[in-house]
């Protein structure tokens, strides 16, 4: 696909802490996303995924390189407007259920924040049905509109996430390990659901997880992150079928597979 | 949240106690014909329940002091001024303590930090020793007292909603409202005070009694509220001088203090309990 | 550590100056000057004035004032017992108030953490309520009551102990004071041991003490009490507060002889050199006290000496 | 008690109180350990797998009881006869069975060492204890074990602290302390779940090298069905407090039977090639404390019968090693085929899969 990309990044530097403390954290890290396209980024804890998408969403503002997003180059200082007009567009699911919702709101009120931010309704019952509309979207059902979150299952809690960042409509979403936190059976509703919308409201996705089986299901493409740096990217066929990094041969054998194939793929986990 | 606070039997009867014993702060000086400064030499050390020679047909319920004033009203009065006091301070502490925290904690930098070291200096000073000093030097009355428990308090729950305000600065539900757009304000008013107002309250009916405590020790330095106005503070230091001959007259005062203020830890108790349950989540069977 | 130990030594002397800053202030703000309403004519006012050093500039004097009380010299008594030396009449009376408050704090401490430990692990038998409604007393009634308490029952009543003190009988006149005056120490530290322990027995590592076939005392001795003493050790500051206000009014009451009651005198009677140096004296006790328990603090937990050293 | 068998559990039934009623978590577990085998209890959160394991070393919460049940443990020399764990008092299980008879490895290295206690002291405090050994000996064995899980430098990690060590190095140190005084069953309670893949890989090689050499029993906990294949020898599937199905690792993993084990097979993403959804599990777990009718899978079962809801189904044997709670096999029914897409994966793989099965 040779479109023009929604987001591209360039030597992105990301640091922590200041003078002989500072933890390099991102070092040189270039990729892009292309509309509706999935691109993950993979790695181990500590590989500074998480800080990557971090920084793009601006909760870190970037220590080095370039962000373009639309096109427009967010790297730098955003005035207020600008700030807001983004936010309308890049959003972000975090990874655990329990502390990603405000606990003494209701869900309704949650879901809703973004509108109320942006006036993006001219009535209460307006701003009513618009969160009725998405929650139906994400599969809660009615009365959760008046719930507090503690009221709610992990699974549950996670759409009410990915209700409150799709009400903005946004063009690009960070999802920040997703569903390491849930159970294996209630994980596949969330990915099923999250694939679902992306291709109902053409979203492009930035999916952090450190699960390579989870990612070999739902990416186009990969991106390897080891300590910080990003050491190999690639179609999910390629990365997963025959990857030129050692360190990515290495992750890939560490997966315990539960059906070891016999064909010769060197995705095969010795029995 | 609630229903679990009303199910913890302690918390109630506190919460119960404090309204009972308000209540009678404002009545009950009506209740009786007397004015707590009205002195009769003639009925000096009257036990309780003996008649009044004033006006007939009335009781001084609680008997009369050492100028023979009606020990009842003087209760409730001091009972009145004690709360007074130590909520008005409690209240100006919390509104410093979540100014302070809340603009420390939120927006931190190098100004947190000079004054995190300037109140580690303050906090070093004992409190009665700041509270006398203050006293030595403000003249005595209801405005001196509430100022220098203010000055007492105030460093402990900016502390406190400081270190509230850092721990819910991290948490996803910020970062989110972040991304959404949201301005600080609006982070501050909607995700972060709602979330710390459990702990803040706690810290503040824990500070209550601190107060009470505080004022009764100015009486017994002397430096309490002035006569004729009394606090229970300063009835109880009045009244042990003759305990040995008339007990009821430090008694009295000594039980609606300890009742004041146990009810006080009663209730804040109960809160804490009720918001710990709802933080803490079921784990793995 | 030793990073971590400077700053507190520093925080502490700034906190001292500090003090002494504001008594200075203080009595300098006083009404009149200490030899008011002795009707002296100008010229033996003047030469007083000299002989005190009053007429030197504010700066000099502080400091003055300052190495003077830095060497035990805290001026004269103006009115209680007059020109004595102040540090004379602190010292008569200091080893009382340190005993009774060395009683009621070891006594206070050490009960409060044996009946935090059993209402811990004996979670839900008889004595856990008892202990609860015992801490929520003791932190809730002030010393005085209970002093006023103690007297009346035990002294007067039952005539087990001398009403007041008395020299003759220095150590029993003293027991009543130090209980009423533990029984703080000893419902705080009941009630934060009690949750600690209950908090630090539900952990990991106790499941890990237990798998290793440990016996039950072993782990609260060895694994339990050491990890629940850490958060304890923050009781101490309130703990030490209430102890020496406490033992101002308790001494008053049972008119025992020592630095407490002689501040109320100093104070009721405006005698404010020797109140101001009381207080120098006790904040100089809490001061170097909190120091001791940082020290311990980083004493008991290896993760703060370890990330003291490489100044975190 | 089945002479190859070191542990066997009846009917074990543990109850837990949640707002002040007592709730049966674990509903009558059959579970039995042969000898030198490897066995994965598997299940999701709330299934009540790590209760179940817990209750063999009396690690249960304070408010936990045992309602009934029987916990055999064989003798170390097999002659005596086997003692019952259940009927045994907190203090005695924990002075004569934890770590000399079963040594467990626990979840989260981070939070289960002692932070203010040097490694090497937790280490050798295991003997001293136990076996009044002098504490010379006792350092000199620690160090040996060290070694043996494969910690680089035994020496100076003997005299760190525990926040020094990396998670990996923590749970090493967990599996030397599990085994410093021989045990012979070992229970494991997702120990690689908090672990990086690349650390789990290596962590799980050890456990296997551990229980060759030394001949272990080892009861491994988890929810990772990755692992599973990889480790187990015997299969349990546990959901809501009790078994639904066992069996050797092929008869789980290539010839599964209840369809709870067929929706958790599915839903475990695929490495190999890219599917169109991902196949899950409808519903969520039941919870406990709000009364149960019936089977407690009936509700999210595709294959349920009438009768399912109305009371639990038995056991019912499939073969000498696969049995599976389910009345599609009571004979009277015929048991349904694999779901389309399970079938698909087991198909092409199981013929060589078996092939280097571990024979019995």
């Amino acid at each position: 696909m040779t479109e023009t990309p929604l987001l591209t990044v360039s030597n992105l530097k990301q640091y922590y802490g200041t003078g002989k403390k500072r933890v390099r954290a991102v070092e040189d890290v270039s990729f892009t996303i292309c509309p509706e396209e999935t691109f993950a980024l993979v790695g181990e804890s500590g590989s500074g995924k998480t800080t990557v998408g971090r920084t793009i969403i601006r909760i870190l503002p970037p220590k080095g390189g370039k962000i373009l997003f639309g096109g427009k180059d967010i790297s730098g200082k955003l005035s207020g407007e600008e700030r807001k007009e983004l936010s309308r567009k890049l959003q972000m699911i975090f990874q655990d259920p329990m502390s990603s919702l405000n606990p003494s709101e209701k869900a309704g009120d949650i879901i809703a924040r973004g509108l109320d931010i942006h006036r993006l309704y001219s009535s209460r019952t307006e701003r009513r049905e618009k969160v009725l509309s998405i929650m139906k979207e994400v599969g809660l059902p009615e009365e959760a509109f008046d719930r507090y979150p503690s009221q709610f299952s992990g699974g549950q809690r996670q759409r009410i996430a990915i209700a409150r960042a799709l009400i903005m409509n946004p063009e690009l979403l960070i999802a920040d390990e997703p569903v390491s936190a849930l159970d294996v059976s209630v994980r596949a509703q969330i990915i099923n659901l999250l694939k679902e919308l992306q291709r109902k409201r053409h979203i492009a996705m930035l999916f952090i997880a450190h699960d390579l089986a989870l990612v070999r299901q739902i990416s186009d493409r990969v991106g390897v992150m080891h300590e910080g740096k990003l050491i190999e990217t690639g179609t999910a066929e390629k990365i997963f079928g025959h990857p030129s990094q050692p360190y990515t041969k290495k992750l890939l054998d560490s997966v315990p597979v539960l059906y070891p194939e016999d064909t010769g793929s060197s995705g095969t986990g010795e029995v | 949240m609630w229903s679990r606070f009303k199910r913890s039997r302690g918390a109630m009867a506190g919460l119960f106690c404090i309204a009972l014993l308000s209540l009678f702060a404002l009545i009950g000086p009506a209740l009786s014909p007397y004015t707590y400064d009205e002195v009769s030499l003639s009925s000096q050390y009257l036990p309780p329940g003996a008649p009044s020679e004033e006006y007939p047909g009335h009781l001084h319920f609680w008997g009369t002091d050492e100028l023979g004033r009606d020990l009842w009203t003087r209760v409730w009065m001091g009972t009145r001024i004690s709360l007074y006091v130590a909520l008005l301070s409690v209240l100006i502490d919390l509104t410093i303590g979540i100014l302070y925290g809340v603009t420390a904690g939120y927006y931190g930098g190098a100004v947190d930090l000079i004054l995190q070291r300037i109140l580690e200096v303050i906090q070093g000073i004992p409190t009665i020793v700041i509270v006398t000093l203050l006293m030595l030097v403000l003249k005595p009355g209801l405005v001196s007292i509430t100022v220098a428990l203010v000055f007492a308090g105030w460093i402990n729950l900016s502390l406190l909603v400081r270190a509230q305000v850092l721990k819910l600065k991290e948490t996803e539900y910020v970062l989110a409202s972040k991304t959404l757009g949201a301005s600080d304000l609006s982070i501050i008013i909607r995700d972060i005070l709602p979330n710390a107002a459990g702990q803040i309250v706690i810290m503040a009916m824990m500070s209550v009694p601190g107060a009470i405590f505080l004022e009764a020790y100015l009486s017994f330095l002397g430096l309490g509220i002035p006569d004729p106005m009394a606090s229970l503070g300063s009835l109880i230091n009045s009244g042990f001088k003759s305990m040995l001959l008339y007990p009821w007259l430090v008694l009295i005062p000594v039980i609606i203090f300890v009742l004041l203020v146990v009810s006080f830890n009663l209730a804040a108790d109960g809160l804490r309990d009720a918001l710990d349950v709802t933080l803490g989540t079921s784990e793995d069977r | 550590m030793k990073h971590f130990f400077l700053k507190r030594i520093l925080i502490s002397v700034l906190t001292l100056l500090l003090i002494v800053l504001v008594m200075f202030i203080l009595l300098n703000a006083m009404p009149g000057t200490p030899f008011t309403g002795r009707h002296l004519k100008a010229e033996q006012l003047e030469v007083l004035r000299r002989q005190y050093g009053l007429d030197l500039p504010v700066f000099q004097r502080y400091f003055k004032y300052l190495f003077n009380l830095l060497r035990g010299d805290f001026g004269v008594s103006y009115t209680l017992q007059k020109n004595m030396s102040v540090a004379e009449m602190l010292r008569l009376r200091l080893p009382l108030t340190l005993r009774i408050g060395l009683q009621a704090m070891l006594a206070g401490s050490l009960i409060g953490l044996f009946l935090g430990i059993i209402s811990a692990v004996r979670h839900n038998t008889l004595l856990d309520p008892l202990v609860s409604v015992l801490s929520l007393l003791g932190s809730g009634i002030p010393s005085f009551v209970f002093a006023l308490g103690l007297m009346y029952v035990l002294a007067f009543r039952a005539g087990l102990f001398p009403v007041l003190y008395s020299a003759e009988t220095p150590v029993k006149s003293t027991i009543l004071p130090s209980i009423a005056l533990a029984m703080f120490p000893m419902a705080n530290i009941a009630r934060y041991t009690r949750a600690e322990m209950i908090s630090v027995l539900s952990s990991d590592y106790i499941s890990l003490a237990e798998a290793k076939g440990l016996s039950e005392g072993r782990i609260i001795a060895r694994h339990a009490l050491r990890n629940a003493l850490i958060p304890i050790l923050t009781v101490m500051a309130p703990m030490l507060v209430e102890l020496i206000t406490g033992s101002m009014v308790v001494e008053n009451i049972f008119s025992v002889p020592g630095l407490g009651s002689l501040f109320v005198l100093s104070v009721q009677s405006g005698d404010y050199n020797v109140s101001v140096s009381i207080m120098f004296l006790y904040s100089l006790f809490f001061i170097v006290t909190m120091l001791c328990v940082d020290l311990l603090y980083g004493f008991i937990d290896p993760r703060i000496r370890l990330s003291r050293r490489e100044g975190q | 008690m089945e002479d190859n068998n070191i542990l066997e559990v009846h009917n074990l039934k543990i109850s837990l109180p949640v707002r002040e009623k007592r709730v049966m978590f674990i509903r009558g577990v059959d579970l039995s350990l042969p000898k030198g085998k490897i066995l994965a209890l598997v299940g999701e959160s709330g299934s009540g797998k790590t209760l179940t394991a817990r209750s063999l070393m009396s690690l249960l919460p304070k408010a936990a009881r045992i309602e009934s049940g029987e916990i055999l443990l064989k003798s170390k020399t097999g002659d005596e006869p086997g003692t019952d764990l259940a009927k045994l008092s907190h203090a005695r299980i924990v002075n004569t069975v934890n770590a000399r008879r079963i040594g467990m490895v626990f979840q989260d290295p981070l939070t289960t060492l002692n932070p203010t206690m040097t490694v090497g002291k937790q280490l050798a405090e295991g003997y001293k204890v136990h076996e009044h050994r002098f504490a010379g000996e006792a350092k000199k064995r620690a160090l040996e074990l060290l070694a043996s899980v494969g910690l680089p430098e035994p020496e100076r990690c003997f005299k760190q602290y525990p926040h020094e060590l990396s998670g990996g190095m923590r749970q090493r140190v967990i599996i030397a302390i599990a085994l410093s005084l021989n045990p012979d069953i070992l229970i494991c309670d997702e120990p690689t779940t908090s672990l990086d893949v690349t650390i789990q890989a290596r962590i799980l090689e050890l456990l296997k090298k551990l229980q060759a050499e030394r001949q272990l029993s080892v009861l491994y906990i988890t929810h990772d069905l990755g692992v599973v294949a990889e480790i187990a020898d015997i299969i349990y599937v546990m959901y809501a407090g009790r078994i639904v199905e066992e069996g050797s690792r092929s008869d789980i993993l290539y010839h599964p039977a209840h369809p709870y084990t067929w929706g958790l097979l599915s839903s475990v993403p695929d490495m190999s090639f890219k599917e169109e959804r991902l196949i899950s599990i409808p519903g969520t777990p039941p919870d406990l404390s709000s009364g149960l009718r019936g089977d407690p899978f009936a509700p999210r079962n595709a294959w349920a019968l009438p009768e399912d809801f109305e009371e639990e189904p038995p056991m019912f044997r499939l073969s000498s090693t696969h049995a599976v709670r389910s009345r599609l096999y009571d004979g009277a029914h015929t048991p349904p085929p694999l779901p389309e897409n399970l079938a698909r994966r087991i198909g092409n793989r199981s013929s060589a899969a078996e092939k280097e099965e571990r024979h019995d």
